[in-house]
C-alpha cells in the first residue's frame, strides 16, 4: 500500500498523498494492461485467440486502482472480463497471454481460456462465464473469512448487466443478514452486450441495488485511478471493520465492443470519444503526473516504447509455447483418482 | 430456396408471428442487436418493440415470464442466448412448464418454445459447452427438437411454435452459418418423426443436430471403405422416432450412436437401451456410443478437438460394429 | 365490489363505506375459509389427506380482502398455502376438498393436491411448490396484460421466506422496467417454516424490498379486513392506472405451524396469543359489525353453525367421491396425443 | 448399533465435524429446527451456530456459497431441504463446482457435499417429487452417491466428507425412518463400490437408494417361484461400479434395472448401454429397466402408486428376463 502522508514528490488527494513511486506504479500498470489488451485483439485478429475475448481497453483505472487499495491476501473474483483484473493483481503476463493462446504454460494450463482465468497464489478466484455466477461464490469467500475470522476482505465484481441476475440479491441478503466482509463491486459500463443500462434496469443508479438489503452504496468515478484507490480503500476498510458488506458502483466505460465479435453500432461515435478522449483513466493520470512534475510527455512516450517492447516479449515467449500435452485432457477432472473409475473412455472399444 | 439454418430460424419466426400475434420473441438481445447469434435478424423492425422484446439478463426470471404469459393463452418464444445459461432458468422449464398441464388438471397450457444454441461452440470453453438435452428429454411435459440442417431447423420451428406444450429447441451455433435448400412458405415438419438422411444397409448411425454432418461425412468414408451407412437423425429427440430406427435396425443389425454430450445416461444410452428392448434379436454387435468425452470443455485447440467426437471416431466406431476394426 | 358511499345500514372506514351485505360477505367468507382449513386438518389427522398440507388460518383477513378489491378477471397466484386463497376466489369448495382427498372431482381432478391448486375459470393460477416460482409466473401474467393491454391485474402473493429467492428480484426488475401492472403481495406471517423473519431477511421490513428497483411499497395491516381491502384497492389501482407494479407488505401469522407436520416449538405460547385473540380477524370483524347493529353475538354463533354444517357437507360429498380413473395417469402430459409417441409405457413389455 | 438412516447420517456429520473443523453445515432449517426432516438433529447445540447455519430459502445462492468457501479450504455440507429445489441451485453445482477444478488448471478443488433427500417422497406431488441422479451422474467432475440402508448411509456419507470434489448426495425421505445395524466410528465406504445385496444365480437386479429395498422384497417373492435373484446396489451412481455388475451379468445373464426416476436416458439406461457394451455376449435376454412412469407425479394416491415402480413390478420384469412371463 502506499506510503501516506511521506515526504518527497508525489499527488496530494482529499488528505492522500500518492508518492512518486505509487503513481508510475498505478500508471504503469494501467498502460501495461492497456498495451496487452490491444495486443491480444491483435492475436484475436490473426487467429491465435479463440471463441470469446472480452477486452477491459477503457477499464483499467478500476483494475488496477481496485488492486492497489486491496491487500494481497484479499480474495477476488470477476466475470469473463478477466485479463486486466489478474494482471493487475499481478499474475504473469506470460502465462495470461499462453492461455489466450491455449498453451501448456498457460496461467490454468490453457484449459480456460479468455473467460477462466485463476491464480491461487493471488487469491484471483476468476474467471467466470456464467454471467453473475461469482456473486454466490464469493458470498462464500466471504463467508469463509466469517468463519475463519482471518481478516480478508472479498472484491466481488460484477457488470451492470450482471447486477439485475437474481442470485445476486439472494448473496446481498445473506451477505448483509450475516456481515461479511465483502465489497460487491459494479463495474458500470453501462452496457451489457448491445443493451444500454437504462434499457435493463429498473434503478439505474446501480449503488442503489443493495438498498433493498440495508447495504449502504458508493459511487465512484472508476475513470480517475486515484479516486477510484481512494474510495475503494474506504469500501474496502468498512468490509474489514466487520460492519458488513458495501456496494460500489465504479462509473466506468469499455471502449471496444463487448467482445472481439461486436462491432457495438448500438453506441454513437460521440459518446464512445466523449469517453475515449475526454476521460481516458491513463491520459488522466498522465496529466496529472505531468503537472506534479513527476514526468513529461517524453518519457511517458518512452515507458510507453517499453511497456509496449514487453508486451511484445510475453506474446513471443508465449507463442513459444506448445499447446497443453494430450494427457492433460484427463487431468484436473477429480482430484484424486477413482479406481477403476476415471476417466472413462470416450474410446471405441 | 437457399438459405442459412439461421435464417431457415428467422423465417420460421417470422412467419409465425405474422400469421398468429400471440406469438412473441423474447430473450437477451433478439430486438435491438438483431440477435447474439444474428437470428431474429430485422425482427424488431418488422414486428416491433411490442413484440420482439430484450430482456435483462435473468434467465429464471424471463423464462418464467414466458410460462405465465403462455398460460394466460399468448405463445412466447424465449430464447436463451445459450442453453448453458439456461441451467438457470430449468426450475421454470421443469418444475413450471412441464408440470403445469399435469399438475392443473389439464386447466392451464403452456404453449411456449424455449429456443437456442446448445452443445459447444468453437473455443468458448468448459461454461459455454454443455448439451442439456439428454436432461430435458428426459422430463415428461416436454418436447425436445433439435434440427440439423436449414430445411429442418425451419420445419421444425414452424411446428415447434404451433405446438400446444413447451418445446425445448436446441440449435446449434456452428450451423448457423450451413446453406441449403428451404421450402418456402408453409413447411411443417411433424414433431416426433425422425430422418433417414442417408439410405445404407451395413450400419445404422443415429446422430443428431450438428452430429448428422459428422455421422454423413464419416458414411462418406466408410462408403470408400466398402461400408454402407445409413444415417437417422431423429430431429425430435422427445419424444424419439423408435420405429424409423428400429426398421433401420432390423435391416442393418449394427448401430452407433453420436452425441456431442456426455457419455453417462445421455443420448445415445436411451437409444441403445431401446433397441435392446426392443429389437435385441436384430442386433448383430453391441450398440456403439461415440460421445463426447468425459470432461469439461478445455479452451485449448488440441484438447478441444479429442473432446468432441470426430468424424474419425465415428468412422472407427462404424468400423467396430461391423466387425472391422 | 362493494357499493361505495351507498345509503344504509354499515360501516364507515376512512372515507368507504361498506355496506351491510359486503361486511356480511367479508365475514362468511372469512369464517368459511377458517372452518374449512379446520376440517382440512381434521381430515389429514385421520390420514385422509397425504403429504404436504398448509392451512392459512389466522390468514383469511388476506386471502379475503384481496379477493374483495379485485375484479373476477384479475390474475392471481400464489404458493402452497393455497386453500384460502381459491376459496375466497369463489371456487367450488368440494372441489378444493375433493383435491385435498385426491378425488376424481377435484379441483384439478385429483392431480395436484394441497399445494397445487387451480381454477382458470376464476384466473386462479396456483398453487406452486417451489418457494418464489410464482413470481417469475406472476411477471408473465402482468406481461400479457401489457401484451394485450386488458386492463387486467396481476395479483402475484408470495411469503415472507420466499421473498429471498432471486428470482423475486429478477421479476421486480422486468416488472418495474415495463411497468407491468401486477401487485406483489407478501404475506407476512413471519416466519418461514421455522425461521423468523429477521434470522432471514437483512431488511425485515418488506415492503421496502422493491426500492433497489423503484417499486413502491405499502405495509398493511392484513389482521383486519376492511383496512385490507381498502389499501389493497388502492394497490390495484395504482398497477390498473398503468404506473407500474406495486409491493404490498401484508402484516399477518399463521395460527397452526408451517404444514401439518410442524409443531411449531419455534414460537412461544404469548407470541401465538397475541395474535391469535388480540388480533384475529374474524374476532375484529365480528365485533366491529356488533357496534354498527349490524349483527349479534346470538348471529354470528348461528352463522358459524351453519358453516360448520356447510363444510361437513363439503367434506362428505368430497369423500363420497372416486378416486381419479386409472386412465387419468397418461392425460394432461400433453395437449395433444402423438402418433406413436405417447404414452410411453414404462411397463414391461 | 441399531440406528435408523436419519440417525447415521447425523452420525456421519457429527464424527467428521468433530474430526474436522473446516466442515459445517449450511441449509435451509437446519440448524434451530434440528432439520426438516430432523437429519441434523442436535447439531447445532453441538457445534454452535458457526458451524450449523439456518439459511434464508435461496438455493441458488448458498449452493454458491458452499462453492466458495471450498475454494478456500472449508468443506461444507450443504443441504437441501430435498433435491428438487436444488434445480434452482444447477447452475452452481454443474457450472461452477463440477468444472471449477478444470478450469482453473487443477488450481482450484471444490471438497464440498451437497446433500438432502431426492426422489419422491409420499402424496407430496409433480414438483417434490423428481429424481435428478441421471442429470448430475452425467457430469463429469461430480460424484452422485445414494445410499440405501442406514450403514449405507453412515459410511458413504464419511467418505463423501472427506472427498477432495464435489459430491452430490441424494437421500430419501421415505428411507429416513428405516432402522438398521449400523457400524460404530470410522466407518468408510469408499466412492465407487457397489454392494451385492443379495447373493442370486438366475437373474441381477441393480437398483439404488429406495429402490434397493423393493428389489430385495421382489427378490425373497421371486425365490418362492424359483427365481433366485441377485440384488446389486451401486450406491456410488458416478462413478459407477460396473465390475461389479458386469462380474454379476457372467453368472446371471439377466437383467433387470430399477430406479423411481423417469426413464428417458435414466440410470437403466446407462446400466443397459453399458452392460452391451462390455457384457453384450453374457446377456441371454435383453436388460429390462423398470421406472417411474413417464409422467409428473400426481397426489392421488391410487395413480401416485401408479407412477412408482412396484415390487410387483420387479419381480414381473424379472419373470420376463428369464423368459418365465
Ligand atoms: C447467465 C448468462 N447469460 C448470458 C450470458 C451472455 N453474456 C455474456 S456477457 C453478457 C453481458 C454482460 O454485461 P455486463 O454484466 O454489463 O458486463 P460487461 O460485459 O459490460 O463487463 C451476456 C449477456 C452469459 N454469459 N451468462
Ligand atoms: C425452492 C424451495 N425451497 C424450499 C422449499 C421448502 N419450503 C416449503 S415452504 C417453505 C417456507 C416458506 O415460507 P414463506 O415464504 O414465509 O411462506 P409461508 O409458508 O409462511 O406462507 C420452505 C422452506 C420449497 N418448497 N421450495
Ligand atoms: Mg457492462
Ligand atoms: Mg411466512
Amino acid at each position: 500500500m502506499s506510503a501516506q502522508q511521506k515526504q518527497g514528490k508525489g499527488i496530494m488527494r482529499e488528505g492522500i498523498f500518492y508518492d512518486e513511486e505509487t503513481l508510475h506504479q498505478l500508471h504503469d500498470s494501467m498502460l501495461f494492461i492497456r498495451r496487452f489488451e490491444e495486443k491480444a485483439g491483435q492475436m484475436y485478429g490473426l487467429k491465435k485467440i479463440g471463441g470469446f475475448c472480452h477486452l477491459c481497453n477503457g477499464q483499467e483505472a478500476v483494475c488496477v486502482g481496485m488492486q492497489h487499495a486491496a491487500e494481497p491476501t484479499d480474495y477476488m473474483m470477476t466475470s469473463y472480463r478477466d485479463h486486466g483484473h489478474i494482471l493487475a493483481r499481478g499474475s504473469d503476463p506470460t502465462a495470461v497471454m499462453a492461455e489466450l493462446l491455449g498453451r501448456a504454460g498457460g496461467i490454468v494450463k490453457g484449459k480456460g481460456g479468455s473467460m477462466h482465468m485463476f491464480d491461487v497464489s493471488k487469491n484471483f478466484a476468476g474467471g467466470n462465464g456464467i454471467v453473475g455466477e461469482q456473486v454466490p461464490i464469493g458470498l462464500g469467500f466471504g463467508f469463509s473469512s466469517w468463519y475463519r475470522d482471518d481478516g480478508r476482505v472479498t472484491i466481488c465484481i460484477m457488470g451492470d448487466g450482471g447486477i439485475n441476475q437474481g442470485a445476486v440479491y439472494e448473496s446481498f441478503n445473506m451477505a448483509a443478514l450475516w456481515k461479511l466482509p465483502i465489497v460487491f463491486l459494479v463495474e458500470n459500463n453501462q452496457y451489457a452486450m448491445g443493451t444500454s443500462l437504462e434499457r435493463a434496469s429498473a434503478e439505474t443508479q446501480l449503488f442503489k441495488r443493495g438498498i433493498s438489503f440495508k447495504i449502504p452504496g458508493m459511487k465512484i468515478d472508476g475513470m480517475d485511478v486515484l479516486e477510484f484507490e481512494k474510495k475503494m480503500r474506504e469500501a474496502i476498510a468498512h468490509a474489514r471493520s466487520g460492519e458488513g458488506p458495501i456496494l460500489v458502483e465504479a462509473m466506468t466505460y469499455r471502449y471496444r465492443g463487448h467482445s472481439m465479435s461486436d462491432p457495438a453500432t448500438y453506441r454513437t461515435r460521440a459518446e464512445v470519444d466523449e469517453w475515449r478522449t475526454g476521460r481516458d483513466p491513463i491520459a488522466r493520470l498522465q496529466a496529472q503526473m505531468i503537472e506534479a512534475g513527476l514526468a513529461t510527455e517524453e518519457s511517458f512516450k518512452e515507458k510507453d516504447r517499453d511497456i509496449k517492447k514487453e508486451v511484445v516479449a510475453v506474446a513471443k515467449a508465449a507463442e513459444a509455447q506448445p499447446e497443453p500435452d494430450a494427457s492433460e485432457l484427463w487431468t484436473d477432472v477429480y482430484s484424486d483418482p477413482i479406481e477403476g473409475g476415471y476417466p472413462y473412455s470416450g474410446k471405441v472399444s | 430456396m437457399k438459405m442459412t439454418y439461421r435464417e431457415a430460424l428467422n423465417q420460421a419466426m417470422c412467419e409465425e408471428m405474422e400469421r398468429d400475434d400471440r406469438v412473441f420473441l423474447m430473450g437477451e438481445e433478439v430486438a435491438e442487436y438483431n440477435g447474439a447469434y444474428k437470428v431474429s435478424q430485422g425482427m424488431l423492425d418488422k414486428f416491433g418493440p411490442k413484440r420482439v422484446i430484450d430482456s435483462p439478463i435473468t434467465e429464471l426470471g424471463f423464462a418464467g415470464l414466458g410460462v405465465g404469459a403462455a398460460m394466460t393463452g399468448l405463445r412466447p418464444i424465449i430464447e436463451f442466448m445459450t442453453w448453458n445459461f439456461a441451467i438457470l432458468a430449468l426450475d421454470q422449464i421443469v418444475n413450471a412448464a412441464a408440470k403445469m398441464k399435469y399438475m392443473s388438471g389439464g386447466q392451464y397450457s403452456v404453449p411456449m418454445v424455449f429456443r437456442g444454441a446448445g452443445g459447444s461452440a468453437a473455443r468458448v470453453g468448459a461454461q459455454h459447452s454443455q448439451s442439456l438435452e439428454n436432461w430435458l428429454a428426459n422430463v415428461p411435459g416436454l418436447k425436445v427438437v433439435m434440427p440439423s440442417c436449414p430445411a429442418d431447423a425451419k420445419g421444425l420451428l414452424k411446428a415447434s411454435i404451433r405446438d400446444n406444450d413447451p418445446v425445448v429447441f436446441i440449435e446449434n451455433e456452428i450451423n448457423y452459418g450451413d446453406v441449403g435448400t428451404v421450402p418456402e412458405g408453409e413447411y411443417i415438419i411433424p414433431l416426433g418423426k425422425a430422418e433417414v438422411k442417408r439410405v445404407g444397409k451395413d450400419v445404422t448411425i443415429v446422430a443428431h443436430s450438428r452430429m448428422t454432418g459428422f455421422a454423413l461425412a464419416a458414411a462418406v468414408e466408410l462408403a470408400k471403405q466398402g461400408i454402407d451407412a445409413e444415417v437417422i437423425d431423429p430431429r425430435t429427440i422427445r419424444p424419439l422416432d423408435e420405429t424409423t430406427i428400429l426398421t433401420s435396425v432390423a435391416k442393418t443389425n449394427r448401430v452407433v450412436t453420436v452425441e456431442e454430450g456426455w457419455r453417462f445416461a445421455g443420448i445415445g444410452a436411451e437409444i441403445a437401451a431401446r433397441i435392446m428392448e426392443k429389437g435385441f434379436d436384430d442386433l448383430d454387435a453391441p450398440v456403439i456410443r461415440v460421445t463426447g468425452k468425459e470432461v469439461p470443455m478445455a479452451y485449448a485447440a488440441n484438447l478441444e478437438a479429442m473432446t468432441l467426437p470426430s468424424v474419425a471416431d465415428i468412422v472407427e466406431a462404424a468400423r467396430v460394429a461391423c466387425g472391422r476394426a
